[in-house]
């Protein structure tokens, strides 16, 4: 049951070995390790405060791990400035959205492309956003802070496809987003994954999460308690009362 | 005796016209704090002093026989790299720690660069020899000086140069996220330290624009930013710290009220109407003029 | 012209010579007389603090040499009364502030046991310097503060060389006075312009009230910040005032934008009167150039009066070897050099470094005026300890130079009157 | 709690022998100064330090006391009537400018602590009966009544039981409600109104208190330098040389203010004592950068890396209450 | 149109058409909900449904755009956040907001001091409200170098140091291991035998399901569901609020870019 990366696997794009982390006087992850396949979608599920915000804000640098080591693409990126690991190709889309709020949608997309200036490249990511988004073309200039919730995250996803990352990190894309959008998001992270980007998704909506990815993570007070194909996993008991308690009903 | 309502006229249109200067003077020397302080969040209170500097430089590239207008840039370049030593060395370190640390550490800077002026250039008042544009622009009744016009003007480009700077280039782009959401701008893979020396390094050259400028009217001496930075740090609350827009309506309100409640009011307390206003308005909007939050 | 200058240099050389080399005639065991000198030598007054201290310690080394001038107990080798006992200075930093020129004062009192203070500078140090002198019952003599009211407290051991701005208010009036009677020239609206710092409100009350005493209209009282950037509001009030003369107490700065202001909103007056300070200063005149042609300014001192005492290109060569960038004599530091003089000449006749002893021959004070550097009659204190000898003179800016034209007597240059009118 | 009364009873001890003792007016002038800065300090860390309301104006305040005593000299009225009437003119003032600017955050609520302060000293400078720009010089008179002395002991002896009132009055502060509510509100103002702390009037109350201590401190300035005007009392230099003291000693500490007022003394008179009589602004130099080099490395202040320190040592574990300086 | 007024019963806090805006963005579009006196009421919702903001628009922290808050018939909404706390509201954060640089007894006592003006009073109080919460072994710690657990323990008993008549928690579970949950629970029953009257903000149904007289189930800022907790999980608007529908693959093909 204990989520052990496969040794002797060929490498994946992502790989976690027994990663700890801890900050403010709290253990958020413990001998945490996790693999994540070139083209698929990761999903981590789990209850609020289980470590799943904390997990991708190692991988992307913004909190530094204690021990273990986190490998993008083979290198070593355990101990890299935040804004490098961004160099290398991971994006990360954090909890709350974070648009930049008196920027117009235009900058904040241009601002996702920060690390990539090559228009050509520009201009074609711009408009598969805006093939994903339409809303987003009409609000091009219009302040960020004046988008609702939900084209505020359509941004925010937007935003961290910009820079053409290969991991995308989404912390909780259906957050606060009216039910009858989600299942765009979804569409639309689905076809990033298609395009080749590899997905690690943090999400409250399992049915959502599941539905979506290939593998699934669950974590519980900052370790994974259980991992496998999602397809799988809809269904185990174990996972609605690690996540909801519901089940227990 | 039908002449005095005309005079009054007049005067009051020359009193506008000198408060508006006045006012595109202090944004001059405004613009460059803001944006410091709108990037990180740091009151430079040593910003007089790197006016000094500035001022200096441009009066030893004066006494080789470059003038003030040919030195600006020089002097820009000069002291943006001033700025980007003093972030790197300095107020980096003040970020790491209490709020009060880079205030007491930026006015430990202001004393030590009042000090090393002292020694280096002693306490005398120094111009720059022949400065240009000395006359007068005379529109109709109103006189203004050409040498304030230059330094208006050389306001108004900076403002709008700083402005189409922090707007529309990838770097303004950068300093504007890091200024919003350092953390988000991190994400955007933008190098916050980086972003930071910059944008300290930048307000440093726009002041050193401004002390080019104003060495067309002013001497300069060690303590000659400090009257300055007084002025500028009221402008810049007033117009919310971190907008530029704010800083250059601020500055011409302050102007204005300095120059009109000096001459209606009394010259020793032309300083009131500014301070009342200032009070008036963050009472009313504590975010200041044009801020946010 | 030549041979003044050629006899000059000789004298300096020898001068030099005196007081760099070991002084043969000087009583070996010669007692040492301690006199505390209280200047502004750290803050914003440092620089002229430092000047200060270059003209006293010039003073001092002068009467303990051998070589004579025309001047006061200078090149006696030490004080004659006094076993030719040496003069030293000891300095104390008021730091331009009063309660630190209090600190200073006392620590020259108590622990260097100076027989007598001389300082500050600043009236507002001095004010509080001298009281401490006069708590401990040890002479002070002032030769370069200003305000009026310090001679007014009735201390009994203060004594001030220096005229104020009171008489410096009266030179003004006394000279257009005299010239309504030589030229008939009219003036009846005076502008007072000043900054609201002690320097400005002092000047300008005398002014105000020399104009009440001489029957002059005030048309207006200008009193600005003295850091202010731009004077705007300044320069239009004294415009619609329409003034025929304006007094004016300014720093370096704000005596350039006013002087730019006047020129450009076209005020027209018939002179400028100036208290020196930022109006006499080299940059100011560098600065502004032609446009001040003309202005007028009281002084204390000048290089370029008829002076009747042929020390003074001599004090002023020894002067400049000595200062920080060949500085001239100028009224501060020549009035400190006479003030050290003064002080030596009085302990001295007393023959005693008995505080009581020396107020006493203070009081009998009695110099020449052609026995001074100074344009002054005599040094003479009234009953308050003010010298009633002092008078100030006239200078007139005239081809980019300030030159003497009042009192008539040291004038070296006719009066040009009215200034001449703004060059666009 | 305990250790706190003692060093303050060896501190008043060791002064009152010394201002029995020593004749030296320049170590008792010392002494003075120290004291004098250290109850200003300490009055702007009611405001700034625990409250955490950074004030660039708090020499307003001094000067209402320095004022309030040359007025009364200068009528003839008794300069201890001045304690009183300058502590209450500098409390009202800082109820009413405190009231609406106590609510500003940052450096909203300093730049509003500059234009107050200016505004005072603008309103000083026109005002015939405060003296204007020439300021006030006080007689000299001998004796408690007049509160003048010829020796510089009974200044110290003063200053030493301002001193003593003002810390016993941050001791019971910092075991108060007040000093409870100060402290929470200056950590986290939105959970301190949680917990029912109305931020305008205990910080208004912490600010009165604190315009009065300074108040007290111009009255015994007055006295001693006597003489008052704008510079010296109420201008932009001594409130920042007031916060100065403040924060390099270590703001929000029992002994911070003190121990700035330590440095300050030392710095800025025994530098400028030693090396300024050049007039080059060396002094200014070596001051400035030893404040650059505490702001950079030693940020807490003084007395605040010693308390950080003593906590780490403990490990931040179980610390009696009063084991700290801030405690 | 206010029913709860006029019946007169017991209804400790009242919430009517409670709406919040921050710029375009409506945190809250009417939210409705009572809290009987003595009760237990769940308020629960997924995130970003408006919780913690309708939590600040009661306290008095944050000013709501419409709506009333009767707080024992009272109108309380627009008062001043400190004066609500006066009136006996107490409240805790979601994100842990201690007060840097005082220990745990500091904190507490700070509170206490509320209803005990004498600072001894107001230490022997929050000691005991320390031990009625459990912390009274770490009293001398820094409320910044707690573990999570402790630092939501430290916000419960720093809000009933108040004495509140009711108590505000703003997900006090979250977080928290099991056996931290547990003792949290037990927590949570003290004080309401205490005849403390709670109104919780919970993300995990489960810890309220047991101990809750009745739940509120906000989503998109709106209630959507007033009742017991055993049909609020059985609700169909509840569960497509709260777990999202299950996505069908149908559903993605349709929207595929």
């Amino acid at each position: 049951m204990s989520a052990v990366a496969a040794r002797g696997a060929p490498p994946a794009l992502l790989e976690i070995d027994a990663l700890s982390v801890a900050y403010d006087g709290m253990r958020a992850l413990q001998d945490v390790s996790l693999r994540a396949e070139a083209g698929t979608i990761v999903a981590l599920i789990g209850a609020n405060g289980a470590g799943k915000t904390s997990l991708l804000r190692a991988i992307s640098g913004l909190v530094r791990a204690q021990a273990g080591t986190i490998r993008f693409d083979g290198d070593d990126i355990t101990r890299m400035p935040a804004h490098r690991i961004v160099k290398r190709g991971i994006a990360h889309v954090p909890e709350g959205r974070r648009v930049f709020a008196s920027a117009t949608v235009s900058d904040n997309l241009l601002l996702g492309a920060y690390v990539d200036r090559d228009s050509a490249h520009r201009t074609a990511r711009l408009e598969s956003a805006f093939a994903a988004f339409p809303i987003l073309r009409e609000r091009l200039e219009q302040r960020a802070s004046t988008l609702s919730g939900g084209e505020q995250q359509m941004l925010a996803i937007a935003r961290g496809t910009m820079s053409g990352p290969r991991l995308l990190m989404l912390d909780e894309p259906s957050l606060g987003i009216a039910p009858l959008l989600i299942p765009q998001i979804y569409a639309c992270i689905r076809g990033i994954a298609a395009g080749g980007t590899t997905v690690l998704l943090v999400e409250q909506n399992v049915h959502a999460a599941l539905g979506a990815a290939d593998t699934a993570y669950v974590l519980q007070t900052g370790r994974v308690v259980l991992h496998g194909a999602a397809r799988d996993l809809i269904g185990d008991p174990l996972v609605q009362e690690a996540f909801l308690g519901i089940s227990a009903v | 005796m039908a002449d005095a309502g005309v005079e009054a006229l007049t005067t009051f249109e020359q009193l506008l016209a000198g408060g508006l200067l006045a006012g595109l003077v202090f944004a001059l020397v405004a613009v460059g704090l803001t944006l410091v302080y709108g990037v990180m969040d740091v009151v430079n209170f040593a910003h007089g002093e790197f006016l000094m500097l500035a001022m200096y430089a441009t009066l030893g590239l004066a006494l080789v026989g470059i003038g003030p207008l040919v030195g600006l840039p020089l002097v820009a370049i000069a002291l943006f790299l001033f700025g980007v030593v003093i972030y790197r060395v300095f107020i980096r370190r003040l970020l790491a720690g209490p709020p009060e640390a880079t205030v007491f550490g930026t006015f430990g800077l202001l004393v030590l660069l009042q000090g090393l002026a002292q020694s280096l250039f002693t306490g005398d008042f120094q111009s720059v020899p022949h400065p240009p544009f000395q006359g007068t622009l005379r529109l109709g009744a109103v006189a203004l000086s050409q040498a304030t016009l230059v330094e208006g003007i050389g306001a108004l480009v900076l403002t709008g140069a700083l402005f189409a700077f922090v707007e529309y280039t990838e770097t303004g782009r950068a300093m504007r996220a890091v200024a919003e959401d350092r953390v988000a701008a991190t994400l955007m893979g933008i190098d916050v330290q980086r972003v930071n020396a910059l944008a300290f390094g930048i307000g440093a050259a726009c002041v050193g624009a401004a002390g080019a400028l104003l060495m067309l009217s002013f001497p300069v001496f060690p303590t000659a930013g400090a009257s300055f930075a007084l002025t500028a740090f009221v402008v810049v609350a007033l117009g919310g710290f971190g907008s530029i827009q704010g800083a250059l309506v601020a500055a011409l309100l302050v102007g204005m009220l300095e120059v009109l409640g000096g001459y209606y009011l009394a010259p020793e307390l032309k300083m009131v109407p500014v301070y009342v206003a200032y009070l008036a308005i963050v009472l009313l909007r504590p975010q200041g003029l044009l801020g946010r939050r | 012209m030549h041979v003044r200058r050629l006899g000059a240099l000789i004298v300096t050389a020898l001068v030099a010579a005196a007081v760099s080399g070991p002084a043969a005639t000087r009583a070996a065991d010669a007692p040492e007389i301690v006199i505390g000198s209280v200047l502004p030598l750290t803050g914003a007054l440092a620089q002229t603090g430092a000047g200060l201290r270059t003209a006293q310690q010039l003073a001092a080394d002068l009467v303990n040499g051998h070589v004579s001038y025309p001047l006061p107990m200078v090149g006696k080798t030490g004080l004659p009364h006094l076993g030719h006992a040496r003069i030293r200075l000891v300095f104390a930093d008021s730091q331009g502030k009063p309660d630190q020129a209090r600190a200073a004062a006392e620590q020259l009192i108590t622990q260097e046991h100076a027989v007598a203070l001389i300082g500050t500078y600043a009236s507002s140090t001095t004010a509080t310097a001298s009281q401490v002198a006069e708590r401990a019952g040890i002479p002070f003599l002032n030769p370069d503060s200003s305000a009026p009211g310090l001679t007014a407290r009735g201390l009994k051991w203060f004594f001030r060389t220096t005229p104020h701005d009171g008489t410096f208010a009266e030179n003004f009036y006394q000279f257009l006075g005299d010239l309504k009677k030589s030229k008939n020239i009219a003036v009846k609206r005076v502008a007072v312009v000043g900054e609201d710092g002690l320097f400005g409100t002092g000047a300008g009350d005398a002014e105000e009230a020399g104009a009440k005493k001489y029957g002059y209209d005030v048309a207006t009282r200008v009193s600005y910040p003295a850091t202010t950037t731009e004077v705007n509001a300044e320069v239009q009030r004294v415009k619609t005032s329409s003034p025929d003369v304006i007094f004016q107490a300014s720093y370096v700065p704000d005596a350039l934008l006013f002087m730019r202001g006047y020129k450009q909103q076209g005020v027209n007056v018939k002179a400028i009167f100036a208290q020196d300070a930022g109006f006499v200063d080299p940059n100011f005149l560098k600065a502004i150039g032609a446009d001040a042609e003309g202005v007028f300014t009281r002084e204390v001192f000048s290089m370029d009066i008829k002076y009747r005492n042929q020390a003074v290109p001599l004090i002023d060569q020894l002067f400049r070897q000595r200062s920080d960038g060949a500085k001239p004599l100028d009224g501060n530091t020549a009035r400190d050099f006479m003030g050290v003089l003064v002080l030596a000449d009085a302990i001295d006749r007393a023959g005693s470094t008995k505080p009581d002893a020396i107020r006493d021959a203070l009081m009998k004070t009695n110099i020449p005026g052609k026995l001074t550097l100074m344009p002054w009659s005599r040094i003479h204190f009234d009953a308050t300890g003010q010298n009633d000898g002092g008078a100030g003179i006239i200078e007139q800016l005239q081809d980019g130079k300030y030159e003497t034209v009042w009192p008539f007597d040291v004038a070296v240059r006719p009066v040009v009157w009215p200034m001449p009118a703004w060059k666009h | 709690m305990r250790w706190h009364l003692l060093a303050l009873g060896a501190i008043v001890v060791l002064g009152a022998a010394a201002a029995f003792g020593l004749r030296d007016a320049v170590t008792l002038d010392l002494f003075f100064t120290l004291l004098l800065y250290a109850v200003l300090g300490q009055s702007w860390n009611w405001i700034s330090g625990y409250a955490g309301n950074i004030s660039f104006g708090h020499a307003i305040f001094f000067g209402c006391g320095a004022y309030a005593s040359a007025l009364c000299v200068t009528h003839g009225l008794s300069p201890w009537l001045a304690i009183p009437a300058g502590a209450l003119v500098a409390a009202l003032l800082a109820l009413v400018t405190g009231f609406p600017t106590l609510a500003l955050r940052g450096h909203y609520f300093s730049i509003a602590t500059i234009a107050v302060a200016a505004l005072v000293d603008a309103f000083v400078r026109t005002q015939p009966w405060l003296g204007r720009a020439n300021g006030f010089e006080l007689p000299i008179q001998s004796g408690w009544a007049a509160l003048q002395f010829p020796d510089k002991g009974p200044y110290v002896l003063l200053a030493l039981a301002l001193f003593a009132i003002v810390q016993l009055a941050t001791i019971a502060l910092e075991r108060s409600r007040l000093g409870y509510y100060l402290r929470a509100l200056r950590a986290n103002h939105a959970a301190a109104a949680s917990v029912g702390i109305d931020e305008r009037r205990w910080k208004l109350i912490a600010f009165a208190w604190s315009a009065t201590m300074a108040a007290a401190a111009g009255v015994l300035y007055a006295q001693y330098t006597l003489f008052v005007d704008p510079p010296s009392t109420i201008a932009l230099a001594i409130s920042i040389d007031i916060a100065l003291i403040g924060v390099v000693g270590g703001i929000g500490t029992l002994w911070g203010p003190a121990a700035g007022a330590l440095v300050y003394v030392v710095l800025a008179k025994g530098v400028a004592l030693r090396i300024g009589g050049t007039g080059k602004g060396y002094d200014l130099v070596i001051y400035g950068a030893i404040i650059c080099l505490i702001a950079a490395w030693k940020p807490h202040g003084i007395v605040g890396t010693v308390v950080d320190a003593l906590r780490r040592r403990r490990g931040a574990a179980d610390i009696p209450p009063g084991a700290t300086g801030t405690a | 149109m206010n029913a709860a007024t006029s019946s007169g019963t017991a209804a400790l806090l009242e919430v009517r058409g409670l709406s919040k805006r921050f710029g375009s963005l409506r945190a809250l579009d009417g939210v409705d909900l009572d809290v009987a006196e003595g009760s237990l009421t769940g308020l629960i919702g997924p995130n970003g449904a408006g919780k913690s903001t309708a939590f600040s628009c009661i306290a008095g922290a944050d000013k709501p755009t419409a709506g009333s808050v009767r707080f024992r018939g009272r109108e309380i909404a627009g008062l001043a956040y400190h004066r609500v706390a006066a009136l006996g509201i107490g409240r805790t954060y979601q994100i842990v907001q201690t007060f840097a640089d005082m220990t745990v007894l500091e904190a507490v006592t700070t509170a206490a001091l509320l209803r005990h003006p004498h600072l001894r009073d107001a230490v022997a109080y929050a000691q005991d409200v320390l031990a009625f919460a459990g912390l009274a072994d770490k009293r001398y710690r820094l409320g910044r170098a707690l573990t999570i657990a402790d630092k939501k323990r430290l916000e419960v008993a720093r809000a009933l140091a108040t004495d509140p008549s009711l108590l505000l928690l703003d997900e006090v579970m979250a977080g928290l291991t099991p056996s931290e949950c547990h003792d949290a629970v037990g927590l949570l029953r003290r004080i309401i035998a205490r005849g403390i009257t709670v109104l919780m903000v919970e993300h995990v149904m489960e810890v309220l399901m047991p101990i809750a007289d009745h739940i509120v189930v906000i989503a998109a800022g709106k209630t959507i569901f007033t009742g017991a907790a055993s049909e609020a999980v059985r609700d169909p608007r509840v569960i497509e609020a709260y777990l999202g529908s299950p996505l069908e693959h149908r559903e993605i093909a349709e929207h595929k870019p």
